[in-house]
């Protein structure tokens, strides 16, 4: 067990920084947030060319032969910027669904266009689903691709859709090429600005399969574990960044006479939330170097809350400029509330935990 | 005049002036002018100097009549007028208060500033003499109706080389001077409730200042003290506010009940009904004389509250959690918590801990007035305004 | 609805206060926990003598007249001073369930002498009971009364227990005097120092019959659900002892040369706790006032915690002195602490709540 | 010296000092001797002048034999020790570290009092010098072993007209002094872990000052730290602590079992998890060579969530937790919390967020030290220590 950061982690975290710090500034992804293009997708190709979206795809699959413990460190840092790059469906999601298919010739080339960003997957699952749970089976595959799953997080510049669904003899995965007539993604106005939703319907569409019966539950599945547990790491970084912004402003600000930050009971809040958030580290880098349930429902229970919180009291602390939409604390609460309910809420995963800590209800 | 009296007159009103054939504003100025607009303001100010509470006598026979839209005016009727009525001269009472009152002039308050939000004695807006004028200059924030309001209460600084608290005083400001300009202020939740108020040598006559030369903060106080007795009264029956809300969204979700969710919103149901019950024993002591100041207590509670029970909404809405209903920039007129969507009452209930005094500067006023500890050394009140760190 | 006190309130509280001020001052209080004599029944004796103990008995039944309001001051009074007499036993269970029989002979002498004092009862059933749950049935009535309760409030005292036992057709209610072979009080060492319960066992002990089946199962959870409602006003008193202890000793308090109560951050608990109790406050009034499930539950569910957390903070924010056993505060955690559990928890109240607040589970 | 030439000269010992057939403070002074008592020590000191870590090493080679029982003799192995080797005179260290170490010599640590506690640096016993001694004469509380005691470390106050930090001076005072009366402090929990030490013109020759006159916060402060790494640093495996003993009471008593229970049991159970993984995460920190601040993190979860679970235990107990196991006046050697029950752990937990630097107080030191906010205004620092209001 290693739950300190590598020197090869702190290079990658280094240029992966540079970059969000260069490219992903507050007020530019606050107006993009509008736009028709709410994905800043010459990011995302600076992305693909540090390797950053391939890092735990071995090396004989075509990546970087890095593990979870990597990704988390992308994670941390797209946390850190709220940056509108579709990391979590493309990188993490549809990434793992894939390396948990046999790797035939499409899982291959799908990994291929992926990770040099010649193409964007998702997983078309809605972005509430724990995992944990039978995976919901909202499209069947008699006849073509039919159904219709809603607010699915990265669909909307997605050009393949890694697609779950309901055959003859249980639950399948299939590959879906977005451009065809059978495939609607419907933009959905969403609560988190910068990795909005959106509704996913098929209509007899067609599709590669990846997996079968026997494979396609487990490599779902695989995939929202591991997708809860670096999600932890996103949190984590949105905690240290609103942690940071807060106690910047109050050393700052004068109120009284003094620095806002000089008075106790403030202070006494940020330190609590400092303590919330060295729990909160070691627990989202034991979900990186180790992942598996246990690991990533602790992650899960404790970051999702952490990150919320430490997000409300960034926008409590900054007065009346955190309830701005010019200042940027909104889209960090906005990302937290939602990451709160994406791959299960903390509530969910203490829930999950009762077998492992032997507490049954 | 006692309670059937005030009943009698009141119904005398009504058979005088019929409502259901008079123009609306004309309505509302006979019944200013008869004295039934708030009835403890003095009698030729729309009052009968009776006590608050024979308004409800009033309000019982007017009910179903037209009213001013008090959600529209609310800032002139809970903190102009009373301030207007403290401090103001005999002419400024006669000018402003009747339309003030009948909704003719909407007003609004400039008082925060980007520097001076808590510490509102710290702002920095300067008054200038000019002959019998005076010239404002600078920018307040947060400030709810200015784009309607033809008037504003204005706090300003008269002389920055007296200490903080000394060198303010108070003006009314007309809104249509061309030195003020109004720009909308976003909010977290997408629209512009609020503005950014800007003025430029906006000129106002000496005879529209209110108390006088340095006696701002303390014409402040009285404005402030109705701010909160008006938000710590609101009354409300059980479920009325958000926890009604968030339960009639629990019972649309089962899909979503969880035993925590369960828990949580059956904790915070249970305080915001002794919300309730604590809102209606603070009114029950106001009724027998005996005010207190569990009003702060209300409004903290009342925040947190909100946060939580919306917070818990959006959460229990699981996959509808991830939506919003609409992002974009409108301008409302009033905050409406139940005509938007689960986000939005999240998002909006956030500033409910900061508007009208932080929870943050409401628990030292607890702290300091309520339980007397002691105040925290002080370093700014002394010195002149210029030289404080900032 | 009336949730302020009344002037008669007023004056009896100040006679309550009065006597409590001069007959149970902390360190007597704190040195008559290791005695063999944990009741001050001379204290007993003098609330008795002010009617105090038969406050809500009519007049027909030769009690006050009053109502379960004036109880509720009574019982705030206890709180604020831990002291050590049987009220909640005698003169809340016992007395509120002989209100619930049909108005016997028996019944009528009970009453007269629990309100003189002549006699000290109790309900025997353990304090830890929520009313709403089936009254548990430890003690069987066939050929005499006989079995085991355990953790009984106020029953050491007891010359007389209200015995709830299982008949040939359903639950009944005997007064049992304790003064006999067949009935054993067993002190226990208690969590609570100023009301010790004990454990009561019964081998073919004799009572009189108070209650048949169809209303002894009304009458002992009528008395339950009333003493749940009042023991909101004792939490109260507890809680504002608290408080108003913990200010005293922050204004008199100096560290870095300023009293400690000058120190924001303990300022703003302070506030915070005093803003709880607004809230306990009208709470614990309403269910004085109105009793019933709904305010009884409402009122447990929050003064049961606001007692607590204020205890807590009392202990905590008086520093080593807090944790001292010469210093009273400890009194008062153990009291709130045992009452977090008595006649129901707050977790549990709450789960009693739901079908009030039509909140399903 | 490496790794393997430690282990190497750790059998050597073994080989030439058989615990089997020695006597087991010979054993201890053999290995003291050897340099394997404390690796990190200079040579002469019980050590060998070698990293901290290295430690662990002959803690393998010699697991099993006797030990110094080092819960019995903490505050002489994590406080005196580290102070008297920092600033102790070669007599002093080689006088006192030995028998420290081996058990023979138990100490305590007399700082605070009854009015300095937080405010470490106001305390007020009196050092008067009197030829080569000093007397002391005051009154420290909170004194765990000092009925054990052979030593104390002590901090007094040679100076009342120089500011608070500036007039103390620290000593090692023998407890065996006629002039030291050492009395149980009862606790909540009805023992007395703790002691009062009241001195009346206790004798400490000049010899035994530690530092100079004068310097007496800052050799605390070396002590204090010490104190604050020993707190923050102890392993446990999953379950080993406060939460596995609740599970397992959980799991006891299914009939108490209740939804909110559940899942505040499982948040707890969780946060408890996460604070093991704080502190393993701690240690490898530590062993790189980057130690952090996350121990003051770590102590302050650690309370919290010991208070918590232990409240939680009580409540879930029901019935049985209106009990408790013993109130008689003990005088234990040491805490154990597994040892008693539920309500005993319960009150003794409240204790956790107190001793050792209370949890405001660490607050203040990590809002300042860690996140680099700006002191609170400081009014008791540059003035005489006898003119401070108290």
């Amino acid at each position: 067990m290693n739950l300190l950061y590598t020197d090869i982690e702190d290079d990658l975290r280094a240029s992966v920084k540079d970059l969000l710090t260069d490219r992903a500034k507050a007020a530019d992804v606050i107006a993009r947030t509008e736009t028709t293009e709410p994905y800043d997708l010459d990011l995302w190709r600076r992305l693909t060319e540090l390797g950053a979206v391939s890092l735990h795809v071995p090396e004989e699959l075509g990546g970087q032969g890095a593990s979870t413990r990597e990704v988390a460190v992308v994670m941390e840092e797209l946390g850190r910027s709220v940056a509108p790059v579709p990391f979590l469906g493309s990188a993490v999601l549809a990434t793992t669904a894939l390396l948990g298919c046999k790797p035939s010739d499409e899982v291959r080339s799908l990994l291929d266009a992926i990770g040099s960003g010649e193409q964007i997957a998702t997983l078309a699952i809605s972005l509430a689903t724990a995992p944990g749970s039978t995976v919901p089976d909202a499209i069947r595959s008699d006849s073509g691709l039919s159904g219709r799953v809603r607010s699915v997080a990265d669909a909307l510049p997605a050009d393949v859709l890694l697609v779950p669904a309901q055959g003859g003899s249980g639950l399948e995965l299939y590959a879906v090429p977005v451009a065809q007539p059978g495939v609607e993604v419907t933009p959905v106005t969403s609560l988190d600005l910068t990795r909005p939703v959106a509704d996913v319907t098929l209509d007899r569409a067609t599709g590669t399969l990846l997996a079968g019966p026997e494979a396609a539950e487990p490599a779902v599945d695989g995939a929202l574990w591991t997708a809860a547990g670096l999600l932890a790491s996103e949190q984590l970084g949105i905690a240290e960044w609103c942690l940071a912004t807060t106690v910047a402003y109050l050393k700052d600000r004068h109120q009284f006479g003094r620095p806002v930050g000089s008075f106790q009971a403030l202070k006494h809040r940020l330190a609590d939330l400092w303590g919330d958030l060295v729990l909160a580290r070691a627990a989202a880098r034991n979900a990186a170097d180790e992942p598996g349930q246990l690991s990533a429902s602790v992650a899960q229970a404790l970051c999702s809350t952490v990150a919320l919180h430490a997000a409300e009291e960034c926008v409590q602390l900054h007065g009346g400029i955190g309830m701005t939409w010019e200042h940027p604390a909104h889209l960090y609460l906005k990302r937290a509330k939602a990451d709160s309910i994406a791959l299960g809420t903390a509530g969910r995963h203490r829930q999950l935990l009762a077998p492992h800590a032997n507490i049954p209800a | 005049m006692n309670e059937a009296q005030l009943r009698e007159l009141t119904r005398e009103f009504l058979a005088k002036n019929d409502p259901t054939t008079m123009d609306r504003l004309e309505f509302l100025r006979a019944r200013f002018d008869a004295g039934l607009a708030w009835v403890h303001f003095p009698t030729g100010l729309g009052g009968l100097d009776l006590p608050r509470e024979m308004q409800s006598v009033v309000d019982e026979e007017l009910a179903g009549t037209p009213d001013n839209d008090p959600r529209r005016i609310g800032i002139g009727l809970g903190m102009a007028a009373p301030t207007i009525l403290a401090f103001g001269t005999e002419e400024q009472k006669q000018r402003y208060l009747r339309p003030l009152w009948t909704g003719e002039e909407v007003w609004c308050q400039l008082f925060s500033e980007p520097g001076a939000g808590s510490d509102l004695a710290a702002l920095g807006t300067r008054a200038v003499r000019d002959g019998d004028d005076w010239l404002m200059t600078g920018q307040k924030v947060w400030t709810s109706s200015a784009h309607t309001a033809r008037f504003a209460i204005l706090v300003a600084r008269h002389d920055p080389d007296l200490p903080k608290h000394a060198g303010l005083t108070y003006f009314i400001l007309d809104m249509t001077d061309p030195g003020v300009d109004v720009r909308p202020l976003r909010q977290i939740t997408g629209e512009a409730e609020f503005n950014e108020v800007f003025m430029d040598n906006a000129r106002v006559p000496d005879a529209n200042r209110l108390g006088a030369v340095g006696e701002g903060w303390k014409v402040a106080q009285t404005t402030l003290m109705n701010e909160r007795v008006a938000i710590g009264s609101r009354p409300a029956p059980r479920d009325g506010g958000m926890s009604g809300v968030v339960a009639e969204t629990w019972r649309n979700h089962p899909e979503n009940h969880t035993p925590d969710l369960h828990d949580r919103l059956l904790d915070l149901w249970t305080q915001s009904e002794a919300l309730r019950l604590a809102g209606i024993r603070l009114r029950q002591q106001l009724a027998a004389g005996a005010p207190g100041p569990e009003g702060s207590a209300m409004k903290l509670a009342f925040a947190r509250l909100a946060q939580e029970l919306t917070g818990l909404e959006v959460e229990l809405l699981g996959d509808d959690g991830l939506r919003y209903d609409d992002w974009t920039l409108r301008r409302p007129d009033k905050v409406d918590f139940t005509g938007r969507e689960a986000g939005y009452r999240y998002l909006r209930a956030k500033g409910n801990s900061i508007e009208g005094g932080t929870s943050e500067v409401l628990r030292n006023i607890i702290a300091e007035r309520v339980l007397g500890l002691p105040a925290e050394p002080r370093t700014d009140t002394k010195v002149a305004w210029k030289d404080l760190p900032r």
